[in-house]
């Protein structure tokens, strides 16, 4: 019983950082309407500057991670005004030439920034220095909580539920869904379509920066594929969740690393990723809008 | 108030307006007919600064606003209705309406009022996702998100296409209650004897050019009304 | 002077078949595209293909012709899998759900070891000849320039454009996306046969994402609107890791992405753009 | 050029026991695959630099003949299969290419070695692990065979610290570890520590948090961890912060001072196996290796770096035994020949068939200060 809450512990930790990255990803799928696979870039360079903040700058922890999810949002911004604002002549109109072109700029993008990153870290996998963190082991009971499986989840909490509210009832995410629909139908009410873009973008390169750090700090990896591992999990999460639905991201990424931890404890490690996957597709068949299930409107 | 003049317009080779002046003052609603493919459309696109003109002026209050983007020209005072009306579906009727704020125009929660007093409906479906609605409602919401910026000016593209003539009355009682209240409309319709019933002054549009213009009773029984949708 | 030739083919016989190899890709992918989907599924139908091809190499004595004839085959039956589970969804979700499927192709073939291989593939000592190559090839893309002419290319070009539009000339656009999968599931098994020929090897990285990605890029790259198209981009993307090794060897693959970016951003419709052909011809 | 062979002339007038046939003076090219990018580029930069130092002693030292150099040519592999074929196939076109050395990854070895063998070009593998890559007289192998270090260092494990009970990780996708898993396990049961269970992880893992409580959940006495290095780092972390404090074995993976930069302290006490490492190595050829590595590189050499520097020397001591300008053939064949190398950093290495043996293996650990020691239970 110890064994299995402190493995559904791991696996929330684990699937919190799934979600947050699905959460950035998700933003930008649903905003832009683009497969972004430069995605997971922004997750290693978050990482990689927030490292090199400690150890170069000296910086404390919280403001390199800062610097970090700064980072993270600078590349969005960077990758989305140079590789996707050209496309956008295209205009609505022409959505599939739109999202191919992008996707394509999007992998342009991903080796760049990957090989880059890989110039910046020597090829070498590293980590924030020890004790440049916070890491204490809590002890709740039975059960073991280091002090970054807490920040995972917390941040997981504070982003999921941040970004679910300003999605739902303030008037920028109002105005963010309204671009994801249509940008003409958006600056009819005065919205200018780039300005919420371009915030869009950094916020999504933000907060997937966010998970490239914290995933970055748990496992003890900080190399140019940091960010792949995540990204394909997070894909899994956003199409399980809906890829609009911030609350659904999360609570699936919650799920797919608690599926995770179990399917390797329980049934077969080997399998694990298959298990994941089919999730996804069965979701994708039966439910392709997602856990809750969104409204149902097809672009013009 | 805004006053258009040479505007000359293309789709690559095809020249689609061809160097008109249109001239719609202060209180005034003005109609610009004519039947499909006239161009009447690409005039408005590119009033909105949605399709940008090759030549001509378009000045609003003086100021010209030719060269801007569509979220510009709205924050100037010109608010347009599109053909097709163009609601922002996944949002909710309220939310629809109120990202006008991003048009920084006057008392939000003044025009909120003002908007439910004039389409009492709307108020009963705040709530309702504005893709879910009926054509007529996602007109009226069309109108008051226009309604939403405190227009100077407002421009209306064919408001009466395909809706029910019931829905197509309630809509042109709304214009015209705007019209009374002092409200700039430039209104663009291929249905001339309903515009024709509430403009001061009438447009006629055929082939890119204008071909008449007059006040609406001199237009009603004119030839040119005829040969302009005929011909 | 014919040192020197023996030598260039030597050096870059191997870039010339690897080209004509993800020639076959990059066509699976086009296939479905042209009608309208945005697929990444080429790369299980080449896994499929490769996989079958590999044991049938390793394990019969079967004639090549028939081998690749099973690869192709193979290819067709998992695209029509694919066609009965997805076919149903929209675009965005179909583009998501080929995805999915070409992680869970990987797990699947890591795991059943007994057909695959599992993590250590398959080594298979016969080589490809070039000649194989090219006259496969030079099959495909005539079988493509037949389906442009006929009636199915014209039908596929209208689904594309706008499927309900299609759908009122009487078209029926789920009919031609169905044959657009068919023929991309052919060229997609066929394709991962010679790719493990050429190779000498399949493993679970043979067919991955990275597959799926660059035959896109290729494409895109070389024009989605003309059945040349991805046999060029193919071509280009092949060669240019090579191009640019021997230009900027330290920062090649960052010089890779910068030229994919740029050509996408200037020529957003590929190299080879049937459009832009046809207006210079106008104005000649 | 002609300067050098009047030279080797006078040489040879002025009577000096110069072998009556040598080594043309001369530049002998080597063809080398790098893994400088992609996923295996931390290790693939060692390997490069191993070679490049080789070269460069090699040449500069008359090893060979007078006058005899040997000119690396690098192509990068990245990694990926149809990368390296292409980059090998422009490396042995150059017919002046008179070796190659290729392969971090069993499998790409494995697509390579046909080639090497249709074309008749020696090659010398300097990373890949699989048994039967070796084949005579063309494909050769510098790197050992998993297996018999992790067998030593069981062994003495199990007489040391007498455990009764052990749990492994395992890389359940990498055939190399699972062999040094079956190796080290079949050791351990014969001494009589029995197996709680195996945790296996895969090669892309990166978060091993479940599978450090899963492997605490056993109480075993003993932990060893047999992964590439990322996991075995990330591993060794993860127990020790979820508070074991128990005894835990690894591989050579985690001898790169990368490692304990990474992962720090936790690291210390963990003991592994290696023929060789920059802090333990002490033969005078090993000091030499480090001392000229440190100061080109300033940084000093890991295992890898070792592996891409034997690979080297390997190919020079071939050359130096063969007389004129020697064919491809000719060179295989007298590579074909050597049964130990003579200028080697672990203190001794047979070659048997084309494939390195060990003769010596260090058993050694990182002290909590960053420095690596023999292990002391």
């Amino acid at each position: 019983m110890d064994l299995f809450l402190a493995q559904l512990l791991n696996g929330c930790a684990l699937g919190a950082l799934y979600g947050l990255f699905g959460i950035g990803f998700g933003l930008v799928f649903a905003t832009m309407g683009i497969l972004n696979a430069a995605q997971g870039a922004y997750a290693s360079w978050a990482a990689i500057i927030a490292m090199y903040a400690i150890e170069l700058a000296g910086l404390p922890f919280p403001l390199a991670a800062l610097a970090g999810i700064a980072a993270g949002g600078a590349v969005a911004v960077l990758v989305d005004q140079l590789g996707f604002e050209p496309l956008r002549r295209f205009g609505p109109g022409n959505h599939q030439a739109a999202m191919l072109g992008a996707l394509i700029t999007s992998i342009a993008f991903w080796i760049m920034l990957d090989s880059a990153a890989g110039l910046m870290t020597g090829q070498q996998s590293l980590a924030f220095p020890p004790g440049s963190y916070p890491a204490t082991v809590f002890q709740i009971g039975p059960l073991l909580l280091p002090a970054m499986q807490a920040v995972s989840l917390l941040a997981l909490a504070v982003v999921g539920g941040g970004m679910h509210w300003l999605n739902t009832r303030t008037r920028f995410g109002a105005a963010m869904r309204a671009v994801g629909w249509d940008p003409v139908a958006a600056a009819l009410g005065g919205v200018n379509s780039r300005v919420i873009v371009v915030a869009t973008a950094g916020l999504a390169g933000g907060i997937s920066g966010l998970a490239g750090i914290l995933a970055g700090i748990s496992t003890a990896n900080i190399s140019a594929g940091l960010g792949q591992g995540l990204m394909l999990k997070g894909f899994a999460a956003v199409v399980v969740g809906g890829y609009d639905d911030i609350r659904g991201t999360a609570i699936a990424g919650l799920l797919l690393g608690v599926l995770e931890v179990f399917c390797a404890q329980y049934l077969s490690s080997s399998w694990r990723d298959a298990f994941a996957y089919a999730l996804l597709l069965g979701f994708l068949m039966l439910r392709p809008r997602g856990l809750f299930g969104g409204g149902g409107f097809t672009r013009a | 108030m805004l006053s258009i003049s040479q505007l000359k317009a293309s789709y690559g080779a095809i020249t689609a307006v061809r160097g008109i002046d249109i001239e719609v003052p202060r209180g005034t609603l003005v109609a610009l007919l004519g039947a499909n493919g006239a161009g009447k459309s690409t005039t408005l696109r590119a009033v909105a600064g949605i399709h940008r003109p090759i030549t001509g002026s378009i000045r609003l209050d003086g100021a010209e606003i030719s060269r801007l983007k569509l979220h510009q020209v709205v924050r100037r005072g010109l608010a347009f209705v599109p053909e097709g009306r163009m609601v922002v579906a996944p949002l909710s009727v309220e939310e629809n309406l109120t990202l006008s704020s991003y048009a920084g125009r006057g008392d939000q929660a003044a025009l909120l009022a003002r908007v439910y007093a004039l389409f009492p409906r709307l108020a009963e479906r705040r709530k309702q996702t504005a893709g879910l609605m009926s054509g007529g409602e996602q007109q009226m919401l069309a109108i008051g998100r226009a309604l939403m910026t405190a227009p100077a000016m407002l421009v209306l593209d064919e408001p009466s296409m395909g809706l029910a003539p019931a829905i197509v009355d309630v809509v042109f009682d709304a214009i015209a209650a705007l019209h009374r209240q002092g409200q700039s409309i430039l209104l663009v319709e291929q249905n001339a004897a309903i515009a024709l019933g509430v403009c001061d002054f009438a447009y006629v549009m055929k082939r890119g050019e204008i071909v008449a213009s007059g006040k609406p009773e001199t237009l009603r029984d004119s030839a040119e009304i005829a040969e302009a949708y005929l011909g | 002077m014919s040192d020197l030739l023996e030598d260039l083919w030597a050096a870059y016989a191997s870039t010339l078949g690897f080209a004509m190899v993800n020639a076959f890709f990059a066509l699976a992918t086009y296939a479905t595209l042209s009608a309208g989907i945005l697929s990444f599924a080429a790369v299980t139908y080449g896994a499929a293909g490769g996989f079958l091809g590999a044991q049938l190499l390793l394990n019969t004595t079967l004639p090549l012709p028939l081998i690749f004839l099973a690869s192709a085959l193979a290819g067709l039956v998992m695209a029509m899998i694919v066609a009965a589970l997805f076919l149903r969804l929209e675009s965005h979700w179909m583009a998501l759900s080929s995805l999915a499927l070409v992680l869970i192709t990987r797990v699947v073939v890591l795991n059943t070891p007994g057909l695959t291989g599992g993590v250590n593939g398959l080594s298979l000592p016969a080589p490809l000849s070039m000649i194989w190559l090219v006259a496969l090839l030079a099959l495909a893309v005539f079988g493509f320039w037949l389906l442009d002419r006929s009636w199915y290319g014209i039908a596929a070009k209208s689904v594309r454009e706008d499927p309900s539009v299609a759908a009122c000339l009487g078209i029926d656009p789920r009919r031609i996306q169905l044959i657009a999968m068919a023929v991309s599931g052919l060229a997609g098994g066929l394709g991962g046969v010679l790719m493990a020929m050429m190779l000498q090897f399949v493993s679970p990285d043979t067919f991955f994402i990275h597959v799926a990605f660059t035959m896109i890029a290729g494409v895109v790259l070389g024009g989605s609107h003309h059945w040349f198209g991805p046999v060029l981009g193919a071509a280009v993307f092949t060669a240019l890791p090579t191009v640019m090794q021997a230009v900027v060897p330290d920062l090649q693959d960052i010089a890779n992405g910068a030229a994919l970016l740029l050509i996408m951003i200037f020529l957003p419709r590929g190299l080879l753009d049937p459009r832009a052909i046809r207006l210079r011809r106008a104005a000649k | 050029m002609t300067f050098r062979s009047t030279l080797a002339a006078l040489a040879l007038a002025a009577g000096f026991a110069a072998p009556a046939l040598a080594l043309d003076a001369g530049t002998y090219k080597v063809g080398f695959v790098t893994d400088n990018t992609g996923p295996l580029a931390f290790a693939g930069t060692s390997f490069t630099r191993g070679a490049e130092l080789a070269a460069e002693q090699i040449s500069g030292g008359g090893y060979m003949a007078v006058g005899a150099k040997i000119e690396l040519v690098q192509k990068e592999g990245a990694g990926d299969a149809a990368r390296s074929i292409q980059s090998y196939n422009q490396l042995i076109a150059d017919r002046n290419v008179i070796a190659t050395a290729c392969c971090i990854l069993s499998p790409i070895a494995g697509a390579i070695k046909p080639i090497a063998l249709n074309n008749k070009v020696p090659l010398v593998i300097y990373g890949a692990t699989a048994p039967g890559l070796p084949s005579l007289p063309f494909v050769y192998s510098v790197t050992g065979l998993p297996g018999p270090a992790e067998v030593a260092m069981s062994k003495h494990i199990a007489e040391v610290a007498k455990p009764k009970t052990v749990a492994y990780f395992v890389l359940s996708d990498n055939e190399a570890f699972q062999g040094r898993f079956k190796a080290s396990q079949a050791a351990m049961e014969a001494a009589g520590a029995k197996t709680l269970g195996v945790v296996s992880v895969l090669s892309a893992d990166t978060d091993f948090t479940a599978a450090a409580t899963q492997a605490i959940a056993l109480k075993p006495d003993l932990m060893m961890v047999y992964t590439t290095q990322s996991p075995a780092a990330g591993i060794i972390a993860a127990v020790r912060a979820r508070g074991w404090a128990g005894l835990m074995s690894a591989n050579d993976a985690i001898s790169p001072l990368a490692v304990f930069k990474k992962i720090g302290p936790p690291l210390a006490g963990v003991p592994f196996p290696v023929n060789f490492s920059a802090d333990a190595s002490e033969t005078p050829k090993a000091k030499g290796f480090i001392e000229a590595y440190t100061a080109k590189f300033g940084a000093a050499p890991d295992l890898y770096s070792a592996q891409g520097y034997t690979a080297i020397w390997l190919i020079a001591q071939g050359l130096k035994s063969l007389p004129g300008k020697p064919s491809r053939e000719a060179l295989a064949t007298a590579l074909n020949k050597i049964t130990e190398l003579e200028h080697d950093v672990y203190g001794g290495l047979p070659m048997t068939n084309g494939q390195a043996g060990t003769r010596y293996t260090l058993f050694l650990n990182w002290t909590p200060d960053g420095k690596i020691a023999a292990w002391k239970p």
